[in-house]
């Protein structure tokens, strides 16, 4: 079996994850990757939509930002920047949202925007973009993001983009109409908000990673699901399409 | 009335339009971004503008290290694909620039009621997040026949709009195609608008996904080849990726910056 | 999870879509006229529809001679550059119809509130007019920011959005072109959507000013050359302003029109 | 001096109207005459903007309706529906609204609704389509109707489009934001509103028109202007141009 590093098993992982979707809306890095690796394996009908108004990229490299000419010179369609989040995002027209993130909480609310006070920032980030309204309306989001203490922390300084509040029945209680987050894939392994509670539980590890990794490298005190499960690791052809996608 | 847009070079241009002071929105977004249109703000040493733009990008980096900026309008300020704006995070950092801040949906609807002549827009969005406790122009509305609460953004009040596109006629009639963004809002959104183009034709033809903005809602147009660079401009030039990383390099050391303010 | 529009007869896909008693839009702003997809409905003997359209012309006159409607949602009924839509006219003067009201600027925002996924949208429009005295889906909304008085009008609630265009891919992604209408918006605006083609094509090339609506937003395609006439498809075939002529000497009398129906 | 009908005196009146205007909101029928007129006389950049979508339009021949394929394909742009009545109408990008009449009243309002009672209509017309946002929002109003007394009368049954109210003040204090109609042409004279009352008043007669004949063909005590002037006659540019549009 060929040797793999935890971004590939966290980007492959995140591909299957659109194996049965018909259209997901793409942020740029990881989630981009992730998504133009299910186009060329499990899902070559997966419709790409990125922020700039590309719908339905077919992108033959991966595009360095969120409007790059391959996206629009490829799409089935192009949108206005306007029509991109009203005739599309916000009706819940998208399935999935793919999202990145700087900082997440233990209800996968998302932080993009500072850390520390806004008005007296310790570190300013770029802020919101796309990311409120794709966590809002799309039919459901999976985020991708490497997981340490300072990503992974107890109470994100600035709510960005709502996951899921502060738990059982806020999405509803702020009239939120796509389901929220309902993975955060990373390099060690896969949370999935519990049922009930709907905090962020440790439902799968990737191979060769262990439980008090995923914790320790968590800044709130990580539960695990009852049956933790082991990820399947990447297929000889998974790894070699990501690594042709990643040298295109 | 006016009936045709006027072609002035893009010094008469910002010299007769952009005052001290103004709400001046320069979009584009990552394609046809009107670079050589913000520089040329620098050289006429504008100042106190509130800059508005979705994503404040490498041009915002410069026109704010360069201090024409008092405000700025925005809702995602980064080095797409390379990582931040030293000199906008600087200076938000130092509490030397006024912000306003919102999420791109938010601001494509403030620009779609500008365009509107509409004091303002109804959308989905906002809630539960932090933004509304740090940003004013955002509120609560109620559906008059659900009563389902909703968001309003307030229309943005453009002094000027200014553009990068691919093209006009003689008569100013300008034409821009690709993924074009908010451009089309920000000039009809605006009291006054520049639209520097790569080229000036005598006749324009269909382009896919092509966006014509007539002679008489076009203020001045300036042929600026390159004029977008180091984003790109669909049929005429790539993005300069390179570019772009190594402004990160320049951006990040004052000294650095300030060297490359004085050589523009 | 739908992924292709599915490609089937015309007849397949209103038996299987259209139910008595849907809130149905046949829209084509004179070009692009869904004709045969109206007369299928006829076919099939719908009933208690209501019927949403900005400008219920020939189509909807035999719709609503036909007695498929119970309502009608409109801005503007007529035969246009000929007259009257006589049955239309007929059935409004007998109160046979329910009727709800609009101008074509509150019935476009009512499509793109249905688009957007909002309840309503927001305009200036109706002020001083009698319609709001009629039309109980016009009201009075303040603007959170300015105090300012506007108009919100609901969104419509579509059941059926119906069009034609000029062509369609195999795989069902549907593409427009020249003056386009409110299409785009009754097709996004409906839980589910029918789309009449002239040809079912192997790949679409660039139109100017091309709408096109991807596989996956469409319910069914199907291939009905001619399915606009008497309207136009441009490229395809002009307006048969003879037909719509001839339209108001079958429509007059009830008699005639009967016979028209008999032999649909 | 060649003979003329007093339809063609109208249509010429209204084409000169367009003289100094940049773009006109184009309804169809007598305004669309009159409008592609100007273009072929005394306006050759006149932007003429039709509901349907058409900016710029430049028809070889009069259009029988508002979207015939003949103005998209002249046309400068082409914007969706939504488009022209959001982007177009209702910021008063458009300096002038040529509209028609069914009845008018002495105050300008515009009834294309219906005859008698709504609920119990005598005769139904086909209703506001974009007439009431143009009335509204225009720069300014330019109506050519056939003076009848059955179009000219005291009291609308109906008001779609509104012109100047309940007369001074009303445009403002219901927040209209274009000042209305400025002159109503037809086939006797012009009519402009009182600059005070803003009631309608007799300014010119078309050569051979008396202010009687105007008078008898006005449902209201029609006032006549101080200084009642007198049209000046097509002239024989104006007639052949009119001519040569109304057969091709």
């Amino acid at each position: 079996m060929t040797a793999y590093e935890a971004d590939e098993m966290m980007t492959v992982e995140a591909a299957r994850r659109l194996r049965d979707t018909t259209a997901c809306f793409v942020g740029i890095g990881l989630p981009s990757t992730g998504a133009n690796l299910a186009r060329r394996t499990h899902n070559p009908d997966l419709v790409l939509v990125y922020e700039a108004g590309a719908i339905g990229a077919k992108p033959p490299s991966l595009p360095l930002s969120i409007g790059d000419g391959m996206l629009g010179e490829t799409a089935d369609t192009i949108a206005s920047v306007p029509e991109i989040f009203n005739y599309w995002v916000q009706p819940g027209r998208i399935e999935i949202g793919f999202l990145g993130a700087a900082q997440l909480d233990r209800y996968a609310n998302i932080n993009t925007t500072v850390v520390g006070d806004y008005a007296n920032p310790k570190v300013r980030l770029p802020g919101a973009g796309g990311a409120p309204e794709i966590a809002a309306s799309c039919g459901e989001v999976v985020i991708i993001v490497r997981q340490s203490p300072r990503a992974f922390v107890e109470q994100v300084d600035f709510i960005t983009s709502v996951g899921h509040g502060d738990g059982a029945g806020a999405r509803e209680r702020l009239g939120l109409r796509g389901k929220g987050p309902t993975k955060v894939i990373t390099d060690l392994g896969i949370l999935e908000p519990d049922p009930e509670t709907r905090e962020l539980t440790l439902t799968h590890l990737h191979p060769g990673v262990t439980a008090e990794q995923a914790r320790e490298a968590t800044g709130w005190d990580l539960k695990l699901a009852d049956d933790l499960q082991t990820t399947e690791p990447p297929t000889e052809e998974e790894l070699k399409a990501l690594r042709e996608l990643l040298a295109a | 009335m006016r009936t045709h847009a006027e072609i002035t070079p893009l010094a008469d241009a910002v010299a007769d339009l952009v005052r001290d002071g103004d709400t001046v929105a320069l979009e584009g977004f990552t394609h046809l971004i009107p670079v050589a249109a913000g520089q040329e703000l620098i050289r006429q040493r504008k100042r106190d503008l509130t800059l508005v733009r979705m994503t404040p990008d490498i041009v915002y980096d410069q026109l704010i290290g360069a201090g024409c900026a008092r405000k700025l309008i925005f809702s995602w300020g980064g080095n797409p694909g390379v990582g931040s704006l030293h000199r906008f995070r600087a200076a938000v950092q130092a509490g030397e620039l006024e912000i306003e801040e919102h999420s791109h949906a938010g601001m494509a609807n403030r620009y779609v009621a500008s365009a509107s002549g509409l004091p303002f827009a109804v959308m989905r969005g906002y809630n539960g997040t932090s933004l509304p406790e740090h940003t004013s122009t955002i509120k609560s509305i109620t559906c008059p026949f659900t009563g389902e609460q909703l968001t309003a953004v307030p229309a943005l009040d453009l002094d000027v709009g200014i553009i990068h596109a691919q093209r006009a006629d003689r008569d100013g009639n300008v034409q821009l195609w690709g993924q074009t963004g908010v451009q089309k809002e920000t000039v009809l959104g605006a009291k006054r608008s520049i639209v520097t183009v790569e080229e000036i034709v005598d006749e324009l033809d269909d382009k896919p996904y092509s966006v014509v903005l007539p002679r008489w809602v076009v203020t001045r147009v300036c042929e600026v080849p390159g004029g977008a660079k180091p984003s790109y401009a669909q049929g005429y030039y790539d993005r300069d990726n390179v570019a772009y990383k190594a402004w990160d390099e320049i951006s990040r050391d004052k000294a650095q910056f300030d060297a490359w303010l004085e050589a523009l």
